[in-house]
């Protein structure tokens, strides 16, 4: 396949408070054992697409972790493969250490002059979707524009600064863009998925850098859009923006609904993540699990309604869970009653706590709290 | 390659034809057990647990699913840089090629791989039985007897000793003798299948026991009878705990069962002694609204919104709304739609049970009897099935159906 | 697994006993080559470099090296995820096991892997050649000749025609008619065992194959004469560029010295079309102070003090003051000592030529015959060697040796 | 093996000048085909060490690429293997971002802490031999020390700022220790190899940084010598410590002594690197090549003497390389004269250039330069 791939890793995370704290938003667990870049990862992959290069921001040992050498990915490979691009160094001197992404984009430069793909697809991690790139690149080619915006009908509707909105005319082409601040004007949420040539991306950087842009969406796409043949290519699946707790903990609960589950889980190909040697949950008599998604390695004597567990949780006999996500390894004791509640990794819920958060404002447990 | 202290060599070319249906396409080691593993999983966890990292795996009959699953072992994290696991099959010479004709045929016919790593003892385990073992500590058992060879032993009931063979030692543990399925027992320590051997002196057995026009080529029967008549020092190493051959249908299934006991002999969720297999990429399960299951074991990737109830259910399996499966097996990918009843049967990987559709074992004697229902099998709606049924048949609604 | 369009199948179970004491050890595929490779390093490669991941590997003879070798496939990069390298032994069913009697048997055998993959096409290769192809380009022809079967040809000279498999074909590359070594040969269009097949035909020529009681289940000599005879559409794919068969011990020889030219016919230094192989980790070679090295290739880990000519210098060879290696092929551990003479040979692993001997092939009367010396020989100092040596061989201070 | 092993990035890179811009020193190429780095690695896995963290620094995009999964080093395990630690970011409070190599240490201490070796050896990157750690295991246990130093009989003579310097009593134990500043007051010199029990070094760091230390060897070891049982352990073999563009060439050209090349590469146990596709090396007629070491997948048909050449370098007709070092992918075209030269990865010298340095101060051709 004649196209690469570029994930961008400089999204916002401030509304994902604890969450985010030690890892970067790509790397936070999302629907009972995957992390969010999993994805954008397993999309690429299952579209064709043999070369990734990471654009990596910071807090980098948890993905680097995950990632490795690419295995699980399919992307460990001789050619090409998956290419990790940390942030840019004083290596090129007039650039500074902590500039944006258009200046990490700009020191890993030679990647992508490097690489063999015509096309190149960049992407973030935050929207979560199952797609194959092959469609929208035979549009990009079809309509012979300069940029395709991959993009949905929905309305963004919770959390949506930072969101790309754009709109979008009849014949497709891209007519307004913005990076909503505290206002939505315009009515499509883009993917953030951009297709284009290769040789257009390092130009645009190129052109960026040297007229001071430092924000790849605001400074290089929308700043000469009028320039540019932007046109816009619908995605009509299941799409997941991840930018607060509140849409965080919403779209895990939305795989509760089996159809969304299918597709977001399988509809044009797996979800590939880091595998783990789990063995299969366990039910004991007396268990009671309902509406609920659970991973390996689970051993489950209480009650768990309408809740995601992760892998290796333990929920002890008169434990109650509802509405919660507790990730990997958690422990819940009996007594425990838990409603609206995130406990992120290693927490230890002790005997008869009782914890409740908000729909709207769930409680979060931070990783490795005993409580 | 670098010398080694000791090689395992395991024996996984055994069809395992009592298992009937489940073994049609598959070695017996390569069968799935569990709700996630294979039956050799247990042997190549223990071997890398134990600190054994170069595993010789004799392979013969159907050995694809076998083959592919092991790779070079890297699921059980014997991939290394010296040593590793080395897949042998039966092959062909100058003089042409023989089939191993026996345990110890097998071994014989791989001299040469296992001279050309030059080990102190050699291992010798079985691919076909449930079981957690530090092998490490038998090799300790076996230097510190100064021994020619040690068995494993676990003591069982007296009642079914005249089924095994068994050993009688000494106090300090040394074999006087050896006695296959004995009808007046007089031990109950029964052979596991287990050996390990002085490299050196197990090549000239092996050598001799070649030429025996009259040898079976066999461990139990042939090798260690010669060595025990010969006075070689033999003693038994004894191990307790949970140890099952999963020879039949019925042990097969007895030992999927016992996983669900409150507090399992075998522990597979202890992560000191991790069984280790090739993980599949599934989302977690999901269980429906109305769902409900207990004391059962459920793998990733799986729809439930019937009733599953001491039961043991693969990856992917789909089971309806108002479906109930008890006391059952479910490989991968099984369907059992809306309503459908399955009750003390194991159905194969890739079967549909249709709507409302009854499978059952039917009371016997000694109690009820486990149906097999192989792969790829399509049981349209409403039929009741009572008997074993071969794989990729499709059986329209109506009564038992019989093993074609 | 998805559904592949082309799987590759590939034959590497032969003995090549022409080989000699090459092949005592190992399969002909698995054989040295080039200084760094093996010889199915070649197929395989290319199989990677068209984008070919599904490889089935076809293994009978001594295949313990070879499978180590290949593993996974990860040295070629085809460790895929959907797709790799697949190991295909023969192998034991219900009925007991048979060996692979022809070329067409060992796929008519391993007919239940293809089916499970389900391609469009299969890529029939042979382990033994040593060319660059890329195969991709013979799928496009084949795909849009519309053809039942495609076979790669190659124009050899027409006074060698007669030692070849002969296409007679038509001006649009239909083949009309196939010659094994034809007297009077009316094409210099030569097979190159290299066959693409609609899989579900060739699946049913297969299983007819199979019944004929008098076939020699051979592609060559069974299937492909009978599809013509039944008028099946049939193309030649011309090759042009390197491609040699190394089936005899000169043949060999000379296939290694050819990469010696200045410009080799096959350039193995072309980082567009990679040769792939397990890599050794060994340190850069050192060159003395008074060392010679000219129109040669050497390996990782060499230490050369002597003079190297026109020769192949595998992996950490040792080769001493004064010594001098001529137009041979020397593989990996193989020490020269100091004044020895190497000319016109093959020597083999391990093998040791002391102080002073002479080893060299003697002139005959179409020039002079290579001699091979086998793996893990010791050659005294100032013995005289001008025959070929078998492996494991301690050869004392005297004249020419006999091959045992 | 009841020993863990710690590979310590902050090293003194600065007198490498050109050569370590761009990679960290245990990233920089040596010997033909190696990088500092895989010595210290291949001898702690050669010593049956299956546990080994890294404490990055920083510019480690290439050590990264170099290391991934770390299955050349057999460290690709599911237990174990291989663990990265980058630098401490903000996770601890109180604990700034760009603290020293204490700080980031004490960020990691987790890993250590759930560790289940009973050892630790700390090592550099920088000090160059072949060793196997289980004698000096075995004498540490045998003398009941705190700290076992390893050192050697050598003194340090080139460029020793930053070096380890110790005073060894006749029964083994160390009287004194320094980071040698302008001056080299002690007699021998230490290879910054560092044996201990884990909770010792867990306990020495936390002291440390209470106390507002960042230097392991300053603030942990030295200022606590007195209240330590520290000894010293003598390694007899070939020892070469890079810490100076002067030292790296000179301990380049000692290769050439077969001595040191095999004592180097194979005295107890193979030196792992990263193995690329190369072909062997191609000696076309009229090439005259001695006393120099040829790394895979070069062609050459000129003059090369007293010289190291590394994977894929081209020496065209009539080019003259005499005392230096061409890196990975170098192409010397024809009537080319180089001498006492390092030319860095991707160098191409064009026809009749003639470039010559010092043995004291060889001439660098930076990175990617055509000159």
């Amino acid at each position: 396949m004649d196209l690469m791939g570029v994930i961008n890793l400089y999204e916002s995370e401030e509304l994902l408070q604890e969450l985010t704290r030690h890892r970067p938003l790509a790397a936070l667990p999302f629907g009972g054992r995957y992390r969010l870049i999993d994805f954008v990862l397993s999309n690429m992959v299952n579209s064709g697409i043999a070369n990734v290069g990471i654009l990596f921001k910071d807090k980098y040992r948890s993905l680097m972790d995950h990632l490795r050498s690419g295995k699980e990915w399919d992307l460990a490979r001789k050619r090409d493969g998956l290419v990790l691009m940390p942030p840019s160094y004083s290596a090129y001197p007039g650039v500074g250490r902590c500039g944006g992404e258009v200046d990490s984009f700009f020191s890993n430069l030679d990647y992508l002059r490097f690489s063999r793909q015509k096309y190149v697809v960049i992407a973030g991690s935050s929207v979560l979707c199952n797609l194959n790139y092959q469609p929208a690149l035979d549009y990009h080619q079809r309509t012979g524009a300069d940029v395709t915006v991959l993009y949905t009908d929905n309305k963004c509707l919770n959390d949506c600064a930072g969101a790309v909105l754009v709109e979008v005319a009849a014949d497709g082409r891209v007519t307004d863009m913005e990076v909503a601040a505290s206002a939505n004007r315009l009515g499509r949420l883009s993917l953030g998925m951009y297709i284009m040539k290769r040789e257009l991306l390092i130009d645009l950087i190129d052109n960026c850098v040297a007229h001071g842009g430092y924000d790849f969406v605001k400074h290089c796409l929308i700043r000469r859009l009028e320039f540019l043949k932007v046109f816009g290519f619908k995605h009509d699946g299941y799409v997941a923006r991840i930018s607060s707790l509140s849409n965080y903990f919403q779209h895990n609960m939305e795989l509760l609904n089996p159809n969304v589950w299918q597709e977001l889980f399988s509809s044009s190909g797996p979800i590939y993540t880091k595998v783990k040697d789990e063995p299969p949950s366990k039910y004991k008599g007396g268990s009671k699990v309902t509406n609920s998604l659970v991973a390996g390695g689970c051993i489950i004597e209480g009650c768990v309604e309408n809740s995601i567990l992760f892998r290796g949780v333990t929920v002890h006999k008169g434990a109650h869970i509802k509405n919660s996500i507790v990730m990997q390894k958690g422990i819940i004791e009996g007594g425990v009653m838990l409603d609206q509640v995130i406990c992120d990794k290693n927490v230890h819920i002790k005997a008869e706590r009782q914890l409740k958060g908000d729909r709207g404002y769930p409680l979060v447990v931070k990783k490795g709290m005993v409580v | 390659m670098p010398r080694k202290e000791c090689v395992a060599m395991l024996l996984a070319g055994g069809q395992g034809s009592r298992l009937g249906i489940l073994t049609k396409k598959l070695a017996k080691p390569a069968v799935l057990f569990g709700g996630k593993y294979r039956i050799i999983d247990f042997a190549l966890s223990n071997c890398n647990n134990s600190g054994i990292n170069t595993v010789g795996v004799l392979t013969q009959y159907k050995p694809l699913a076998l083959n592919s699953y092991i790779g070079i072992g890297a699921a059980w994290d014997l991939d290394r840089k010296n040593g590793g696991v080395y897949v042998l099959p039966p092959y062909v010479r100058e003089q042409g090629g023989e089939w191993y004709k026996g345990t110890a045929d097998a071994i014989c016919q791989n001299m040469n791989f296992i001279d050309s790593l030059n080990p102190e003892y050699v291992l010798v385990l079985s691919g076909d039985h449930i079981y957690k073992m530090d092998y490490s500590e038998m090799i300790k058992f076996h230097v510190e007897n100064k021994a020619d060879a040690t068995i494993a032993v676990i003591a069982v009931p007296w009642e079914e000793a005249s089924r095994f063979g068994i050993m009688n030692t000494a106090s300090d543990r040394r074999i006087t003798e050896f006695v296959e399925k004995p009808r007046h027992p007089q031990s109950n320590l029964a052979s596991m299948g287990i050996y390990i051997f002085n490299w050196q002196m197990l090549r000239q057995y092996l050598v001799a026991d070649e030429q025996n026009q009259k040898s079976s080529h066999d461990f139990g029967k042939d090798v260690i009878p010669q060595m025990l008549e010969d006075g070689q020092k033999m003693y038994a190493f004894p191990f307790s705990g949970y140890w099952k051959d999963v020879g039949t249908v019925d042990s097969y299934w007895e030992a999927n069962m016992d996983l669900l006991a409150e507090q399992p002999e075998l522990d597979i969720h202890d992560p000191a002694w991790r069984i280790y297999s090739v993980n599949p990429t599934r989302p977690p399960h999901y269980l429906g609204p109305d769902s409900h299951t207990a004391n059962s074991i459920i793998s990733e990737g799986c729809l439930i919104y019937g009733e599953v109830e001491h039961s043991v259910i693969f990856p992917d399996v789909y089971i309806g709304p108002g479906a109930r499966v008890k006391d059952s097996i479910i490989m991968s990918h099984v369907r059992i739609e809306a309503n459908a009843t399955v009750d003390r049967a194991i159905i194969d990987q890739q079967t549909v049970v249709g709507e409302d559709a009854i499978v059952a074992g039917l009371p016997e004697a000694d109690g009820r009897k486990i149906i097999v229902i192989g792969e790829n099998v399509t049981i349209s709606s409403s039929a009741v099935v009572d008997k074993d049924v071969a794989s990729d048949q499709q059986l329209a609604a109506g009564s038992g159906q019989e093993e074609r």
